[in-house]
């Protein structure tokens, strides 16, 4: 099967289907045009695109904590305290890894344990063993709308399952949710997944149903620069565009310098706009997601909310649509409802003081637009070019290429050779282009803000300043400067 | 005891694909000169023990940071001595189970199935690092690139 | 005893000095010579004046806590744990409002219910009923300087014996801590008290010891406009620059508009220096200090980690030299000394990440600082002509003439007419100007603000803006928007 | 029971100066249509009790924010009797100890010792009005200008 980007013929998304519900035994419960119709009843609070619509008019910046237990009541139970108690604006289901691995036989495994266990002992929720009726009792145990948060490449069956069972909104991407996410699997299967569950939305919304989709913009979640995922974030939009998909919204995960975070969301949802109506999808609702700080985080819960509610802030001035929210324990894994509780209140603490202020357009903050914009153009517009036309080849293209490199990733298909470090300032800039198609002025305007912070501490800009990045945080820094 | 080599297996064990600590724990153990074999992220107790048989490892490095790590570590030492190399050390690293728990009873659990040394979370490359010189028999010496390599 | 601006003659004081040496027994103990001999062996990490020095010099914002309980080896426990837990750079200890009051009757009877009952009946440490070697257990037992805070209009005796006692920062000035914590007592009177405090400390100068002094910046802590206070800490400053005082910290309390309490701190040194260089002081070492949000504060835990790390952000981003911090118990009263460390840490935090950052002047920034800077010497100038060229003259004047006003205060002697409110961003502004000298640009400029927030809201600009303003920010909000 | 008049005093008991929550409380109380006799900050416990029995007030508000609440307030209540007010309504309201204690314990304390009404710190002054129009047997009536007055 050869992959294009162009939006699959009905007959042959349906006999794919057919596959895809017989894969396990739940996905027998999903009867499409029953979903629709549950889909119309439900109230518009509880729809994702129209409260993110609601929120873009009024200038409001919602919050969003991650959460999944895998046993269902337990699960309400957790979704239903976030919402009372955390005040979340919309709430997640996080889906366990063997769920993302497509190993519902080991997530059955995970349920059984955490019963006998009377405690999860899976990540997440696994939304495919528990199947479309479970899901709905989700909905509709809660006010606001669910996404599904998950990390799977091929999430086709947890796609149909999952909508099915009333969620509005579905996370990932062909290549977000697989460079990140996975070892082994090519990028043209993951794309082509990926165009399936995108398909399905695009039913959906002929069939008068909203569903709304995010790219997962963190990708790796440390030392990102913005470039790259909002390269990423803006072909998987294009590609869902092509789909059907009409609700998006596009993510960026906080490196930490306020300009540099500030003038990435700026620039995400107006770069995804010029590319969406240039290619031909106009009319596209686009908003932007802020993840807190995805990297490494203090184990003190007080200096963890430090960094928490400095993303809080930060979201804030960026005026950003919706923030994924950290909590207190991030360090220790997995936490409690109540640390969960915790990270989201201190956000809308934070958000709502703010709520009347911004960061003025200052030539700070024009700089690191234009130079984001200019990154940003010349990786799509040298995919493009790889894939002859064609987004899809393009995007596979870019990455044996390395036109497009996401630092850290696990899959063999990511070239892995870029290197980012932060600048004086803290700001993520790249040590190492590798094989990205940037030309002279952005390569000195990088090569000059490491070399700045190389003079400032007295040495070689080395693989050494990147692994004091990494630990830095954890000690309170931003920027890992000579130990 | 002193090992006759310093090669170790490092990887990410179970449905995990956690990059970043693989990535520069592989950096730096390279630069203060082990062998470092990466069987990378997603790896299962199969290829740990398959790699450290293949370059006759000293030790197996296993990270975990997506809170399965107790299932998916369950039975390694035993598999390692069906293998034959049930003497090899085993340490363990990362967020190793679900939700937040007190590091000592994590650290005991692991050690009782097994494990020689266990980390918590945000753990510095040089203290494994000086931990492998201990427990390969190199003391406190730098010159890891000596007679023992 | 008439009021000028003059340096305390020797021989005066010398006599003043023994009548407020027999106010209380334990003015006994107090030997100026012996006092400044223990100074000068002092370890230079332990003199406020000095390390501020190295922190302005290598831009470091460094964080105090505020903490005083009744009995000494618990105030001691205290000030250790917030050293090694909180990691605070400079120590306090606050006083008792006994104290404040010279009520050291009844100062000594809160020690004994405090150690009948086992827990501190006091909400300070009486340091006078203490006296000179139990403040110096306390300057012994801690590695970083200590500072007395309080609230008293007559210090002379806590002056006397603290200083003594090792302590190397002593808070407060004639009107800061007057004005804000006194019902009946004369400006004439706590002005000419602080004269003293002032002479004894530019004594301990002259014979070679470093005192740092810090007029009371938040004065009643709520809704202040940044050139009302700026006023009264600049005249405090020339106050106590003629009495031989040579190093001053500023202060100033957070208001929650970023660019507003930015401007304000970088007006206030600059502002200070041009005023005691043009009055002849030269040479005055001059620092900032920030304090957190001192209105109130959510009960919610985590909410108000959200309120202490917004402070902790605009502290660092001012690039201040001190931040006083707040706790998570702020809305429940005084806090244990674990929820005291907890909010330094948060604030370290913070201070750590953004170390490498700063706001860059805009022009917005630009505007908020041209306007504070013309209140500011409206009120000064205005002060002085009162004055017929009298410092201390002109502020007894000024504040019967309203020419200064505290919002807010319990002083009879503040004329009490003005009327604070947010503008639209949150900034405060003046809603009743009283009887403050603006001319018509600077009263243009506030009304047009407070205007647009009435247009917003759909009200008139009234007194229900300023109750809403108080309470909302216990409700999660900076302006108090109609219910 | 019915009051005779809706006069208040209202003030800050012992050392303590905290004037804002006084301020807000009188102008919020005068615009209820209450009659307030604001003896301001610093009040003592013989200040109240003779501004009650000058203004014939129905009801005494103590603040205290500074955290001597208890210790100021001690006594009130057998005084109030003492001078002949004592079916006098007493509230208090404010961080009234020290440290962080459960605020049902501090109502108990404050109750068992005369006090009618306990308010803990950021409460509204509309609550206030409220619990006042029906103690003073106004009910939710908001005619507070009326025959009462």
């Amino acid at each position: 099967m050869e992959l294009v980007n162009k939006k699959l013929d009905l007959e042959q998304f349906w006999a794919e289907r057919q596959e895809v519900l017989q894969s396990w035994p739940t996905g027998r419960g999903v009867d499409l045009e029953e979903a629709i119709a549950y889909h119309k009843q439900l109230p518009a609070s509880k729809v994702m695109a129209k409260k993110l619509a609601q929120g873009k008019r009024e200038g409001i910046t919602f919050a969003q904590p991650r959460a999944g237990v895998a046993l269902l009541h337990e699960h309400i139970e957790l979704l239903r305290y976030l919402q009372d108690e955390g005040g979340a604006d919309f709430l997640p289901t996080t889906i366990d890894s063997y769920t993302r691995q497509n190993r519902y036989k080991e997530a059955e495994t995970g349920i059984e344990e955490s019963r006998a266990a009377g405690r999860s002992m899976l990540n997440g929720f696994p939304a495919v063993n528990y199947g479309v009726d479970a899901c709905r009792k989700v909905v509709e145990a809660v006010n606001v709308p669910v996404q599904v948060r998950h990390g799977t490449p091929d999430a086709r069956l947890l796609a149909e399952i999952t909508l099915a069972g009333g969620f509005t909104d579905f996370e990932g991407g062909g290549i977000s949710y697989n460079i990140p996410y996975s070892k082994d699997m090519p990028l043209e299967k993951s794309i082509r997944y990926w165009q399936y569950v995108d398909r399905l939305v695009g039913y959906y919304e002929e069939n008068g149903v909203s569903i709304n989709r995010e790219p997962f913009g963190p990708l790796t979640g440390t030392l990102v620069p913005p470039s790259i995922s909002h390269a990423v974030a803006i072909i998987e939009a294009l590609l869902a565009a092509e789909q059907g998909v009409m609700n998006l919204t596009l993510g960026y995960g906080q490196c930490g310098n306020l300009y540099q975070d500030v003038a990435a969301i700026r620039t995400l949802a107006e770069l995804a706009e010029e590319y969406l109506n240039r290619f031909g999808y106009s009319g596209r609702q686009i908003t932007t997601v802020f993840h807190q700080w995805m990297g490494g985080f203090p184990q003190d819960e007080s200096k963890a909310f430090g960094v928490i509610s400095w993303g809080a802030v930060t979201a804030a001035l960026a005026r950003v649509n919706k923030v994924i929210v950290k909590t207190p324990h991030e360090a220790m894994g997995i936490p409690t409802r109540e640390a969960n509780a915790a990270g989201l209140k201190a956000t809308k603490q934070v958000l709502n003081m703010l709520k009347d202020q911004s960061l003025p357009l200052t030539s700070e903050l024009q700089l690191e637009m234009e130079m984001i914009r200019k990154e940003t153009r010349a990786i799509l517009d040298k995919t493009l070019e790889l894939g002859e036309g064609d987004w899809a080849v393009g995007a596979v293209r870019a990455f044996k290429a390395g036109v497009i490199d996401v630092p850290f990733a696990p899959s063999r298909h990511n070239l892995g050779k870029i290197l980012p470090a932060r600048d004086n300032q803290g700001a993520v800039r790249f040590l190492d282009f590798g094989q990205l198609p940037f030309d002279a002025e952005i390569r000195a305007f990088h090569q000059e803000k490491i070399a700045e912070r190389g003079r400032k501490e007295n040495r070689q800009p080395s693989f050494q300043m990147v692994i004091d990045d990494i630990y830095a945080i954890g000690k309170g820094m931003l920027v890992g400067r000579p130990r | 005891m002193a090992r006759k080599n310093n090669t170790l297996v490092l990887g990410v064990i179970g449905a995990d694909v956690h990059a970043i600590g693989n990535k520069i724990l592989d950096h730096a153990l390279t630069a203060a000169g082990f062998k470092v074999v990466n069987i990378g992220v997603m790896a299962t107790q199969e290829e740990f023990i398959n790699a450290a048989i293949e370059t006759d490892a000293a030790a197996i490095l296993v990270g975990s940071l997506y809170g399965h790590g107790e299932l998916d570590c369950r039975g390694l030492r035993d598999k390692c001595i069906e293998a034959g190399i049930g003497d090899i050390l085993l340490y363990a690293g990362g967020n190793l189970v679900v939700g937040k728990q007190d590091f000592a009873s994590v650290e005991a659990r692991f050690k009782t199935m097994g494990f020689n040394r266990v980390y918590p979370p945000g753990t510095l490359p040089e203290v494994v690092i000086r931990d492998l010189r201990q427990d390969l028999g190199e003391g406190e010496s730098n010159d890891s690139e000596g007679p023992l390599g």
